[in-house]
Formats: structure tokens, sequence, C-alpha cells
């Protein structure tokens, strides 16, 4: 059985369509068709990403891998658009349409108040065509493209509260920064393309193993050889740290939130964010080559996971919490990729794409009733108001802290134990740190459940005549808090549903049956999933398992923490902040790393720009210029005093002239005749 | 192959239509519509020259001889090669579009606009089809009146500072290139391209040659150090004449190095090749470093014009390591593609942002960016085309801006990585400056009730910006149309590189 | 010593008082007339060199007509002489300091040079013909072009001269032949139609 | 016998007074009319001389093209100054400093 190109290509254009129609003719068709086309759009892809997940994994499809038209060619480089199917796109795909469709859905219902409705949904029809774009790929240039485009669309819903300042400067925080990882990206395609010879996955993997290629050296730095794998393995994993906002480029991410929640759950936790895991997985025959270069992916990864996670312990502000762990989950994916556990990083991908989104939707069902105030400190006993919003909150946090049985256990534990299997450079330094974050991740996620749900209530529900007026009090409601309407709980309960058991009958083949198939490639002596799948005896064995393991004493010492000081005793909190005050700081001000990089980049960046302005352009060159031109007027002034206009003057010249070239002759004749 | 009189055709048309419209064009209504009409016959014409170029049959077609100066063997020589006929079109399509953009912004003199805006268009025309070494120079200096024309007239206050700095700095550097083209000449006793190609030269001459082209050539582009006269007529021209400038003639500076160095001066342009290198890497970032905190629009746009072009500079001197040193000519190839099209694609993305500036100036009055911000909730349609372009402008791809700067970055890494590391960071840089400007003109709240006051894009402004982003989109999903173009072309120019004639 | 010498030193010496003379004296009558004097003595100087012709073109056209023409426009123009010779002593040592020096530098080129020039007999007279003849045969033969612009030359100064110092007064009443010659029956007479008679003012009624 | 140098040595004579009368009559457009022909005549003399010396009816030839044009010249010069006098009503060369660059 073979993959029909039309059904691919219908999967990549019906998003596109809509996106486009919405987004041209939105003052034409109105906001409910805008909203329709799209919706309609990003079904058929999504079913139709069944049709095709299905065809590969139960209709024994072959792999797809075929040009739909060349981008450039020239000479023998050429650059094409076409895809690549197997199953790790077709897992990509499916999850992208998937959370994409509830994300469609559920803003029907979050944006119906919003002017730029229709713009927003011709926005995210349009990631989901860039997105399916990128994971689709079966090329580096294709693979850019999407790349970029995910991040321009980012880039225009970040901001797409377009009056307001914070959101501007968050959208373009988060693509100049992106632009730094893509800055590496390229390189290492161009790396890929120099000495691989190819911008296609398959000639560059094959080439990649060649014995005269691996072995080939370049000294970047005098005297320090490097194996052309490593490098080109780092510029693209500096890609995809952009992408998926690993330290030190990480920044980005928490400022995102300033869109809307919907792109938050989309675009910020559950795709692209994600692409950059994707990318080292599908990448995974070129890492395999580099030891260097998986280390560097495993230090990473560990920092990221542990470090980001820290800051959600002290943010207030529920999205942010929400985006912190999304960083601090994303650490962990990387951590996978570093020990070459490259199907446990994308698994865990799968199913964080489900609880995250499911939390994102839900802390935005949570802002809806709060009417778009985002501060926990003023919310609290929500749980009684909002019963659906709060139970589907509990089972996306709980797959987030990895109880057993959760999806998130399944491929966080996973991750946790072939940390502990590999032997990697900083495989212990990684170890520490996917331990301690997850003491971390337990205890901002049920301090974030304890604070919105629970205890006491700490807005005011103003009774009374004036309930039209439209600009509240912060923590002030002319109404009580209010359950969502449909569209946005039936995301919520259609994605707490895979958040729950996804893990259960997908985590044998996924992780311990080859399941990827070729799409993932592991040397024998990095697999160390393979080791672990000695130790796998179904899933409900893995998850009695589970209680008797470390992860999940620790992480219940975090809810045990947490539960102890956010819903019994608040002001515990307040002690420890007041007696922690330097690592308070630290951890309120994200260590800094904004500051420092405001300063450094931005601020440096224009210091230098105004001095070689000032300097370099207005005062060298064109003072050389002008000066040039006021010596010439300068020697113009001098010699115009020769032109007095006396006509005796002119005499006196020429007769002077006469006497020069007399005395001239005379003394030429003089010296011939002697 | 049938004689074709379809070049001189393009370069005289306009030129003719310039004198019928000085003539006739005293009402400005009149001046308008003629120049129109003449504009888009001329573009009409182009589109064979295209369409009718056979990629598999000789490189240089639709060619004309005519004796011209018997004394000197020079000829009223024409032809057009791939990269000749991409830039022909491009030239034609952006008259055709300044001629409706000035429209009404263009209020007094407009026979005199009208007429320089076509005599350009004519002059240009030839600068790419001429083959003969003394055509060339001629329009290649005719260019410089109706420009010269264009910024001194309808310039803003310090138009005349502007014009002389312009009109010195690249005849300056040209009259180089006359003393380079009559040597050339006394050796050959020919003017045809052809000839001087072929000539043997000692490397010291070719060295001399090199550097006057150089100078001819790189003020043209312009290159750092010698670019400071961009952002003084740019800010000063009117709208017409910026979109000429920047989506044209600093493309017959990259076309010269193209056609004349590499060809000419083989040996020479890989010796100094380091230079020309080391030249357009310092302007990729420093360039990119003063364009972020320009406070005016439109030299914030030139400087980033100057970063732009240095992708193209870049790539053809890459080109020339990598056949002779690194024995790539598939490389060359990318490089010298990848220089042409972000020649094609600057045209449109600068004539474009310079377009859009325009229209905003018409509205506002002032140019300084401080005075601008939220436009997008006044104008939303002009905010869709300015994110567009804007992207663009930093290399998105899907965007002509990423096709060339992609290529060029590709064929560097394979001279020296080090190279392809200084010229990405044009991505940071590039993106910094273009969104940044963004973000202060379009998003954010209203400034002020002027620009509250903007009134919205008219059919006119709308089917302008939509050209270029058709242009800009065409290249960047499709640039197949334009590299198989080129291709033979830039095959045979690598081929000619790739013998030393020393 | 003999007598063609002699009288070449006394023409010579002539000239040269007469030439400082020239550009000493105060008063331009004077030097116009001593300038007169310098020309006829250079031209007996002239004759002694055998060239009788340009000799007496010499005395015809600049004693005859150039000179008087001077004198003309000296006595003409009534010049305020006294503000003219304003530095005269100021300039007169640097002016006889440079004509000293180039007087030295000529000289001292042509003791170098000329007196291996030797001597031949009248050229013209060797040819058999005179001096006259000798410049005609050449003028027409060799210099004829040259001879046809110098003419043309002459005329186009004596015509430039004319509307130089022409004037228009106003208030001189004049003929215009051209126009005269070109005016037309119509501008003259001016015929109108117009009704034979015109009615009466009506007389004003008057209401009692 | 009169030789080549005498001639010369007159006309060099003649045309130094010439100079040093355009340099102390600085101011006074006459003269300095009537020093050019001065100098006119100095170089005439030579001509003749150089002519009847080494036999070549050239010199000659000159001497008359430079009779007319030094003709050509006083008239014209004359005429100027006519204008010019009617002009400024001076002919005093250092107020007529239109040239000056």
């Amino acid at each position: 059985m073979i993959l029909s190109t039309t059904v691919l290509l219908l999967i990549v254009l019906a998003p596109l369509f809509g996106a486009v129609v919405a987004g041209l003719l939105r003052n034409v068709i109105g906001r409910a068709a805008s909203a329709g086309v799209t919706i309609l759009g990003v079904a058929v892809s999504c079913a139709l990403s069944l049709l095709v997940f299905y065809q590969l994994v139960w209709g024994g499809a072959a792999t797809y891998n075929h040009n739909i038209y060349t981008w450039f060619e020239v000479g023998p480089v050429s650059a094409h658009i076409g895809f690549l199917v197997d199953r790790l796109t077709a897992m990509m795909m499916v999850v992208v349409t998937f959370v994409s469709l509830m994300v469609h859905i559920y803003t029907i219902g979050y944006m119906a108040d919003d002017k730029g409705f229709s713009r927003f949904f011709s926005h995210i029809a349009l990631f989901t065509f860039s997105m399916l774009m990128l994971v689709m790929s079966n090329n580096f240039l294709q693979l850019f493209v999407g790349w970029e485009l995910v991040g321009l669309v980012s880039y225009l819903l970040i901001g797409f509260w377009f009056e307001r300042p914070s959101a501007v400067y968050a959208s373009l925080k988060a693509f100049v920064v992106n632009r730094v990882g893509d800055f590496g990206f390229i390189l290492g395609i161009a790396g890929a393309l120099y000495w691989f010879g190819s911008l296609d996955y398959a000639n560059v993997f094959a080439a990649a193993k060649l014995p005269s290629v691996a072995g080939r050296t370049v000294e970047i730095f005098a005297g320090h050889p490097w194996s052309v794998a490593t490098i080109v393995c780092i510029c693209l994993f500096v890609g995809a740290m952009g992408k998926s906002a690993q330290a030190p480029l990480h920044v980005w991410l928490p400022d995102s939130m300033e869109g809307p929640t919907p792109i938050s759950a989309l675009i910020h936790a559950a795709t692209m964010v994600t692409a950059g895991i994707f990318m080292v997985a599908r990448m995974s025959p070129l890492f395999e080559l580099s030891e260097t270069a998986l280390s560097f992916v495993l230090f990473i990864g560990a920092t990221t996971a542990l470090f980001t996670g820290l800051i959600g312990i002290v943010q207030n502000d529920i999205k942010r919490v929400v985006a912190y762990s999304t960083l601090s989950q994303l650490g962990y994916m990387t951590v996978a990729l570093g020990v070459s556990a490259y199907a446990g990083g994308v698994y865990h991908l799968m199913t964080h794409a489900f609880f995250k989104a499911l939390l994102f939707l839900g802390a935005g069902s949570v802002i809806i009733a709060m009417h778009h105030d985002q501060d926990m400190r003023r919310m609290g006993g929500l749980a009684k108001y909002m019963p659906i919003t709060c139970i589907t909150m509990w089972l996306g946090s709980l797959a987030l802290v990895a109880a057993p049985g959760f999806a998130g256990f399944f491929s966080k534990d996973a991750i946790i134990e072939a940390v502990a299997e590999s032997h990697r450079a900083f495989s212990g330094y990684a170890y520490f740190c996917v331990m301690a974050g997850v003491f971390v991740t337990s205890l901002y996620s049920f301090r974030l459940l304890y604070m919105t749900f629970h205890g006491k209530e700490r807005f005011v529900v103003e009774q009374g005549g004036h309930g039209h007026h439209h600009h509240h009090e912060p923590g002030h409601l002319d109404h009580p808090p209010r359950e969502s309407p449909w569209v946005v709980t039936v995301p919520l309960i259609l994605l707490a549903i895979p958040s729950v058991v996804i893990g259960w009958n997908t985590v044998g083949p996924a992780l311990f049956g080859g399941w990827f198939g070729g799409s993932i490639q592991v040397l024998p002596r990095n697999d160390v999933l393979a080791e672990l799948a000695h130790g796998f005896h179904g899933p409900l064995a893995s998850v009695l398992h589970g209680f008797t393991q470390w992860p999940f004493w620790i992480s219940l010492a975090g809810f045990v923490v947490a539960t102890w000081i956010w819903l019994y005793q608040p002001s515990i909190a307040d002690k420890a902040a007041k007696a922690l005050r330097p690592l308070y700081n630290m951890l309120v001000n994200k260590y800094w790393v904004d500051d420092l990089y405001r300063a450094l980049f931005v601020g440096g960046g224009q210091a230098l720009g105004r001095g070689l302005w000032k300097g370099g352009d207005a005062a060298v060159i064109d003072g050389a210029i002008n000066g040039s031109s006021a010596l010439v007027d300068r020697t113009a002034g001098v010699v115009r005093w020769v032109q007095s206009g006396y006509l005796y003057h002119y005499a006196f010249a020429m007769i002077l002239g006469l006497i020069l070239l007399l005395g001239g002759l005379w003394w030429t004749l003089a010296h011939a005749v002697a | 192959m049938p004689a074709s009189h379809l070049l001189s055709l393009l370069i005289w048309l306009p030129i003719v239509g310039a004198i019928l419209v000085l003539v006739f064009g005293r009402q400005a209504q009149t001046a308008r519509w003629l120049a129109l009409g003449f504009a888009a016959a001329t573009f009409v014409l182009s589109i064979p020259l295209w369409t009718g170029y056979d990629t598999g049959g000789p490189v240089m077609q639709f060619v004309e001889s005519l004796p011209w100066i018997n004394a000197l063997h020079a000829n009223y020589a024409l032809g057009a090669d791939g990269i000749s006929v991409a830039l022909i079109v491009l030239t034609t399509l952006a008259h055709l579009l300044v001629v409706i953009g000035s429209w009404g912004q263009i209020k007094d003199r407009v026979p005199l606009f009208m007429a320089a805006l076509l005599g350009m268009e004519g002059v240009l025309v030839g600068v790419f089809a001429a083959t003969d070494a003394l055509l060339f120079y001629v329009f290649f200096e005719a260019m410089l009146i109706p420009m010269f024309i264009m910024i001194g007239v309808w310039g803003g206050p310090r138009r005349i500072y502007a014009t002389l700095k312009f009109f010195i700095y690249t005849f300056f550097g040209s009259i180089f290139m006359l003393i380079a083209l009559i040597y050339l000449h006394l050796k050959t006793g020919e003017f045809s391209l052809a000839s001087f190609a072929s000539a043997s030269l000692s490397s010291k001459e070719q060295a001399w040659l090199f550097f006057a082209f150089v100078a001819g050539f790189a003020i043209k582009v312009p290159m750092w150090p010698v670019h400071t006269w961009l952002p003084d007529a740019h800010v000063e021209a009117p709208t017409g004449g910026s979109i000429i400038l920047a989506a044209i003639m600093l493309k017959v500076g990259g076309y010269g190095f193209i056609r004349f160095s590499l060809p000419i001066t083989p040996d020479a342009s890989l010796e100094y090749a380091w230079v020309m290198i080391a030249a357009s890497l310092i302007a990729i970032v420093y360039i990119g470093h003063v364009a972020l905190v320009q406070p005016d629009l439109k030299k914030l746009i030139a400087y980033s014009s100057v970063a732009h072009m240095a992708f193209v500079t870049l790539g053809t001197f890459i080109a020339l390591a990598l056949v002779r040193e690194a024995g790539n000519p598939a490389g060359a190839r990318l490089g010298i593609q990848g220089a042409m099209v972000q020649m094609i694609s600057h045209g449109f993305v600068s004539g474009a942002l310079f377009a859009c500036i325009g229209i905003m100036y018409e509205r506002m009055h002032t140019r300084l960016i401080k005075d601008y911000g939220g436009i997008g909730h006044v104008m939303p349609w002009f905010g869709v085309f300015w994110v567009l372009f804007a992207m663009a402008n930093c290399g998105l791809p899907g965007t002509s801006g990423f096709v060339g700067e992609f290529m060029v970055i590709l064929a560097s890494f394979q001279t020296k990585p080090l190279i392809a590391f200084i010229a990405a960071y044009t991505l940071i840089i590039g993106a910094a400056y273009s969104l940044w400007l963004v973000k202060r003109i379009i998003y954010g709240p209203v400034a002020n009730d002027h620009v509250a006051a903007m009134r919205p894009l008219d059919a006119r402004e709308w089917i302008v910006l939509a050209v270029f982003a058709l242009g800009v989109l065409a290249v960047g999903v499709y640039p197949k149309f334009l590299t198989d173009l080129m291709e033979p072309a830039v095959q045979q120019i690598v081929t000619q590189l790739g013998q030393a004639k020393v | 010593m003999t007598f063609p010498l002699i009288s070449f030193y006394l023409f010579a010496a002539i000239t040269t008082f007469a030439a400082l003379a020239v550009v000493s004296v105060r008063s331009p009558v004077h030097a116009a007339l001593c300038l007169v004097l310098t020309f006829f003595s250079a031209a007996c100087t002239w004759l002694l060199a055998d060239a009788e012709f340009l000799a007496i073109a010499l005395v015809l056209v600049y004693v005859g007509a150039v000179m008087v023409l001077f004198l003309f426009v000296v006595m003409m123009l009534d010049v305020d002489i006294d503000p003219l010779r304003e530095g005269f002593i100021k300039a007169l040592p640097v002016g006889l300091a440079v004509a000293i020096v180039m007087l030295v530098e000529m000289l001292a080129l042509i003791g170098v040079r000329s007196l291996q020039v030797p001597q031949i007999a009248d050229p013209a007279l060797a040819a058999g013909m005179s001096n006259t003849q000798w410049l005609a045969l050449a003028l027409f033969n060799q210099f004829l072009l040259p001879f046809e612009v110098a003419a043309l030359i002459l005329t186009v100064a004596i015509v430039a001269a004319i509307p130089l110092t022409l004037r228009r007064r106003s208030g001189v009443r004049m003929q215009n032949p051209a126009q005269q010659v070109r005016v037309q029956a119509r501008e003259r007479i001016r015929v109108v139609k117009m009704a034979a008679e015109r009615p009466a003012p009506q007389p004003e009624t008057t209401t009692p | 016998m009169i030789t080549l140098a005498h001639y010369l040595t007159l006309g060099a004579v003649l045309f130094c007074i010439a100079v040093a009368g355009i340099f102390i009559n600085r101011k006074n457009v006459i003269t300095l009319l009537m020093s050019i022909e001065l100098m006119l005549l100095a170089v005439n003399t030579n001509f003749i001389a150089f002519s009847r010396f080494l036999g070549d009816v050239s010199g000659q030839v000159f001497v008359f093209f430079i009779l007319t044009v030094a003709a050509a010249e006083s008239a014209i010069g004359l005429a100027i100054l006519v204008v010019l006098f009617r002009n400024r009503a001076t002919i005093n060369v250092t107020q007529i400093d239109d040239l000056k660059g």
C-alpha cells in the first residue's frame, strides 16, 4: 500500500486554504465563516492525518518519500519541496492536527469578544500549515522553511493584541531570539550540504555514514580538530535550542504568554516548541555519529529541565507557571535526546502535547472566568464554580507530575531511567537535574492547582447596579465566576482523555517495540531504551513498579509540601521567601538572564550601531569624503586669489612665464654649447 | 535565430515616450496617462523577452549589432542572457509601478518627472542589454542624469547636498571604469565585452583594471565603505526616485561585477577576492548595526539595502575562490545564482519598502520613526503589506529575501565556514532592525492624532503594493523559474572563471 | 663702420628713445605721437633689412591709420590722467628690474646663437625679383588661405567695432526704412462698419 | 655690416621697454595698448630680421599677418575702451575686476 500524494497535499493545503480565505476575505465572509472555513480545513487535515496514521501503522503502507516540486536547482545542488512520511511524521501530524483542531474549537469561545477573531483563525490555520510543512519535510530546506514559518506565525500571534506594547515587545523578542537559534541552524544546514553533499535527509544520512565522511575533521579553532558531524549537529541543535526554548535561549517563551491563551496551548506548549525535539529525533542518524554533540544536548537539556522549573515556583501569573513548566518539560525531552533515547523524547513530546495543551486551555478557561485576569493571587476556591475545568486541570497536572498510570508517567519515567542507564558525559549531572526536577514539577503543579481552585476565594464579587462598566478592578468581578461554555470545555475533556489513558497501550510499542522503525536510528552501544526494554513487562507492571521507584516518592514529597504550604499554611510561602531572600530574588528575576541580555545584546547592539553610525559613517567615512571636498574647496579658495580680475596681473603672470621660459631656454642652450 | 529588435525597442520606446510626455504633457493628467501608456507598453513588450528566452539556446540572445563609431570599432551591440533578461523585466515592472505609485504623489512639474522616469527606464534597459563596453558606459553614465533631476527637483530640504554627493560619488567611481575601458580598448582594438573577456592580461594589468572596475561598481552597489551617498540620496529622493534607485540602480553595480570584473580580470578578482569578501562581511555586520539605530525610516531601509547588497558581492566573489581554490564549480554557481536572486529579490523588497514609506510620508509628511505608531489600527491592509515586506527584508523563507541569502550562505560555507558564520549574522540583525521597525510604526497603540487621521490605502497604492507582494512571494515560493532562466549565463561565467588568463 | 650700420644705429637709437618716451610720458597724446615716431624709425630699420614692402605698409597702416585711431580715441575720451599715473614711481623699480632681467636673458640668448648665422645676400635679389614680388608670390601661392582668413578677421573686427561703439540715443527721431518698406495698406486704413446715423438721444421726459 | 644680432638686440630692447611700460603704466589702458603695439613691433622686427638673414619669405608673410591682426586688435581694443569709458566713466584698470574668480 502506498500513501497517496493527493491525500498528503490535501493535509497540508487544507489549513492553508482556510488561512488564506479567512485572512484575505475576512471582511467579506464575516466572522462565522472565517472560523468555519479554517476549522473545516483543519478538521479535514486532522481526519486525513488519522487516515495516514492508520495506513502507516496498521495498513502496512510503506514510508513515503517523494519530492513535490523543485524549489531551485543549481547544478548538482537542488532543493525541493517534498514529503517524508513515516511513523514519526505520522505521529507528529496527528498530534499537531488534533491539538490544533481542539484549539480551533476552543478559540470560538475564548476569542468570542475579540475584534481580531477572523485574523486569529487565519493565523492559527496558517500555523497548522507551517507546522505540517515542518514535520512532513523530507529535506533541510523545507524543514527550515517550516521552521521559520512557524516562527513567523508565533511572532504574529504573540503580538496578536498589537496595541499592547508588552505583547509587541514579547513578539519581537521571540522572533529575534529564535533567529539566534536559526543562525546556528542555517549554518548546520550549510554544513550538511557541504560535507554530506545534499539537502535531502536520506542522502545526508547515507553520506554521513560513509567512513570517508564520518571520519572527517575540521579545525574550527586551530589545533582542535572537530568531526564534521559534531559541528553540523551542534549547529542544528542551536536551532533547536531557539525553537524549543532551551537555556540560554529560553527567554522568549515565558514572555510569549502575552499572546492569547489558545496559541500558548497550541504553539508554545504542544507543537511549535517541540519542533526542536522532533528535528533532533529526525536527525538521529546524524546525532548518533557525534558523542560530543549528544553530550552538549544532554547538558543543555538537563540545565533547562531543572533551572527553569525552579522559576515556575515563584511565578504568580497562571500562564507563566505553565510556561515555565513547559520549559522544564522541554528540558526533559532534550535530556532524552541527549542520552540517545530519541523515542523517549518524542514519546514525551506526544504525551506532553496533550496534557500541556490541556493545562493551557484550562488556564485559559480560568482566565475567561476571571475576566482576563491572570494573577493567581486573586483566585482561589474556583473549584466549586467551574468543576469541569478543575477536574480536567487536575488530570492534566497529574499527568504532568508523572503520577503512575497517567500519560506523563510512562514517558517521563522512561526518560529518567534512560538517563540512569546512560554513561555519556554529563549523564550524572543530568540524572541529578531530572530527579530534582521531579520534585520541582510536583511543587509548582500543585501550587498552581491549590492557588487557583482551592483554598480561600481571594477575588471580590461586586453585587449591585454597576454591572455595565467594563473596566474591572483587578480581582473584582461583577458576577460570580462561571464555568466556560461548551466550546471551551469540550476540548478540555477531549484532551483530558488522552492525557490520562494514552500511555497504557502506546508505551510498549513506542519506547521498546521499535515502533518508529527506521525513522529513529540509534547505535547499539548508545541504545539505552533497549536496555530498559529488558525490564519492561507491560504497562501495568511498570505502573506498579513505578510506585516503588524514587521519582514517585520524590513527586509525592513535592505534593505533600505543596499541600502543606499552599493549602493549609499560605503564610509559610511568604516566610520562606523572606528567609531565602537572595534565592527568591534570583528566581523572581529569572537568574537575571533577561537583564543581562537586555544590557548586553539589546543595549550593546544599539550602542555599537550608534557608535558605528556616528563614529564610522558620519565621522570617518563621510568625514573623509566631505573633508576631501572641503580640501578642494579650500585649495580653490587659495587658487582663486590668482584670478584677481586685474588685467595687469594676468599680463604680469604671462611675462613671468616668459622670463622663466627664456631662462630655461638659455640654461639648456648654454649647457648644450658647453 | 531571426534578427530581433526587441531590446532596441525596449530601450528607445520609453525614451521616445519621455520626449512625447515632455512635448504633449502640458496637462499633468495627460502626462500621467501618456507615461502610464508607455511604461505599460514597455512592460508588456518585455514579457516576450522572458518567455522567449530559450534556456537551451545560446547564452546571448536577442542579439543586435550596428556599427556606431567606426573609428573606435565601437558598435551599437545589444544582447541579453538570463541575467539581463531578469533584470530588464524587473526594470520595466518597477517603472510601471512607480508611474502608478507617483500618480498622486508628484504634483508639480509632472511631465518632467514622468519624462525623467521614462528616460531612466530606457537607459537602465540599455545598461543591462549593452554588450559593447562603450555603449554600456554611455548608458551607465546617462543613468545619473534622470536620477539627478529626480532628486534635485522633487527632493527634500537637503536635496542639493544629496544630489551633489550622489552624482560626484558615483561619477568619480565611473571615471576609473572609463580609464579601464579605454585601456582595454587600446589593448584589443575593440569595445566588445567578448573581446575584453578573451584578452590576455598580465596579473599587474589585471590588478589595475580590477580596482578601476571596483571603483566604478563598488560605489554603485554600494559596498562598505563607499556607501554613505546612498542614505543621503534616499532620504532626499522622492518616493519614485527611491524605488528606482534601490530596486534597479544598485543592481547595476552587482551586474557590473558579474559582467566585467569576473570575466575580464578573473585572476586579479581571485587575488583580491578577500578584500571584497571582507568588505561584504563588514557591511553585513557593521551596516546591520547602523541600520538598527536609525531614527529615519528611509535611512533605515537605505542602510538595510547596503547590508543586503553585500550578499550580492559576497556571492559573486566567493564564487572565484570556490572555482579556483576549492575546485568546486557547483558551489560557485550557487554563489553567483544566490547573488543574482538576491538582486532580483532586493529589487522587489526594497522597492516595496520605499513605496510603503512613500505612502506614509504622503499622509504624515515626516519620515521620523518616532512620529509613527499603531498604523496597523488605522491602515490594516497597509500593516499586512508592511509586515510581509519587513519579513522579506529579514529573509523569511517563503519570501524572496530568503532565497538569495540562503544560497549565498550555503555557498560561502563551502569557501570557509567562518564566512558563512559572519554572513548568517544577518539573520539576527536583519530581524532585529526590520521587526523593531515594525514594532515601532505598525504595532502598539495609535501614537497621535495625525496617525489616527491617516486614510487607508487607496486602490492605486493597493495595486502597487500587491504587485510587489506577488513578486516577493513568487520568487520565495518558486525560485526555480528564476534560477533556470539564469542558469546558462551563470554556467558560462563559472566556466570562464575556471580559465586563468595569465 | 659702414653707412648702413651707422644708419641702423641711428634709427635704432631713435626707436629706442621714442619707445621709452611712449611708456613714460605723462600725456597719452604725447605717448601716441611718440609711438608714431617709434614706428616710423622702426620702419626705417626694416628698410635697411631690405623689407621695403612691409616698411611702407607699417608706415601706411600703423602711422597712417592705427595711430590716428589712437589719437582720436585719446582725444575723444576726456580722460583724467592723474589717477592713472598713481603708482607709476612705485611700479618703476619692479618694471625696470623685470625688463632688465628679460633683456639680459634675451641678449644672452642672442649672443649664444645669432653669431653662428652666416651673412647672406638679399634673398629677393638673389631670386631675381623685388621684395614686393618675392613676398607676393609667397602670399598668394603658399599662404593664400591664411591670407583670406586674415582679410576676414579684419572685416570682422571692423564690423564688430561698429556695434560695440554704437549706441541708441533716446529721444532721437529717425526713419526706419525697413518698416517703411514693409508697411501694408490695412495697417494704414481701417474700414469700420457702423450705422449711417445714430438715433438722437431721447429728451428727458419730466413728469410734473 | 648689419648682422642678425643687431636686429635681434633692437627687438629685445623694444620688447623689454614694452614690458616695462606694461608694468609702470598698469592703470592706463591706452598706454597698455600702446605697449602691446610696441611688443608686436619688436616681434615683427625679429621676423623681418630672420627672414632677411635666413632667406626665408615666411617671416615676412607672418609680419604681414601680424600687422593685420594687430590692426584688428587695436580696432576692437579701442572700441572696447570707448564702451568701457562710456559705461564706467573711467579707464582705470584697477577698478575693472569683473573677471575676479
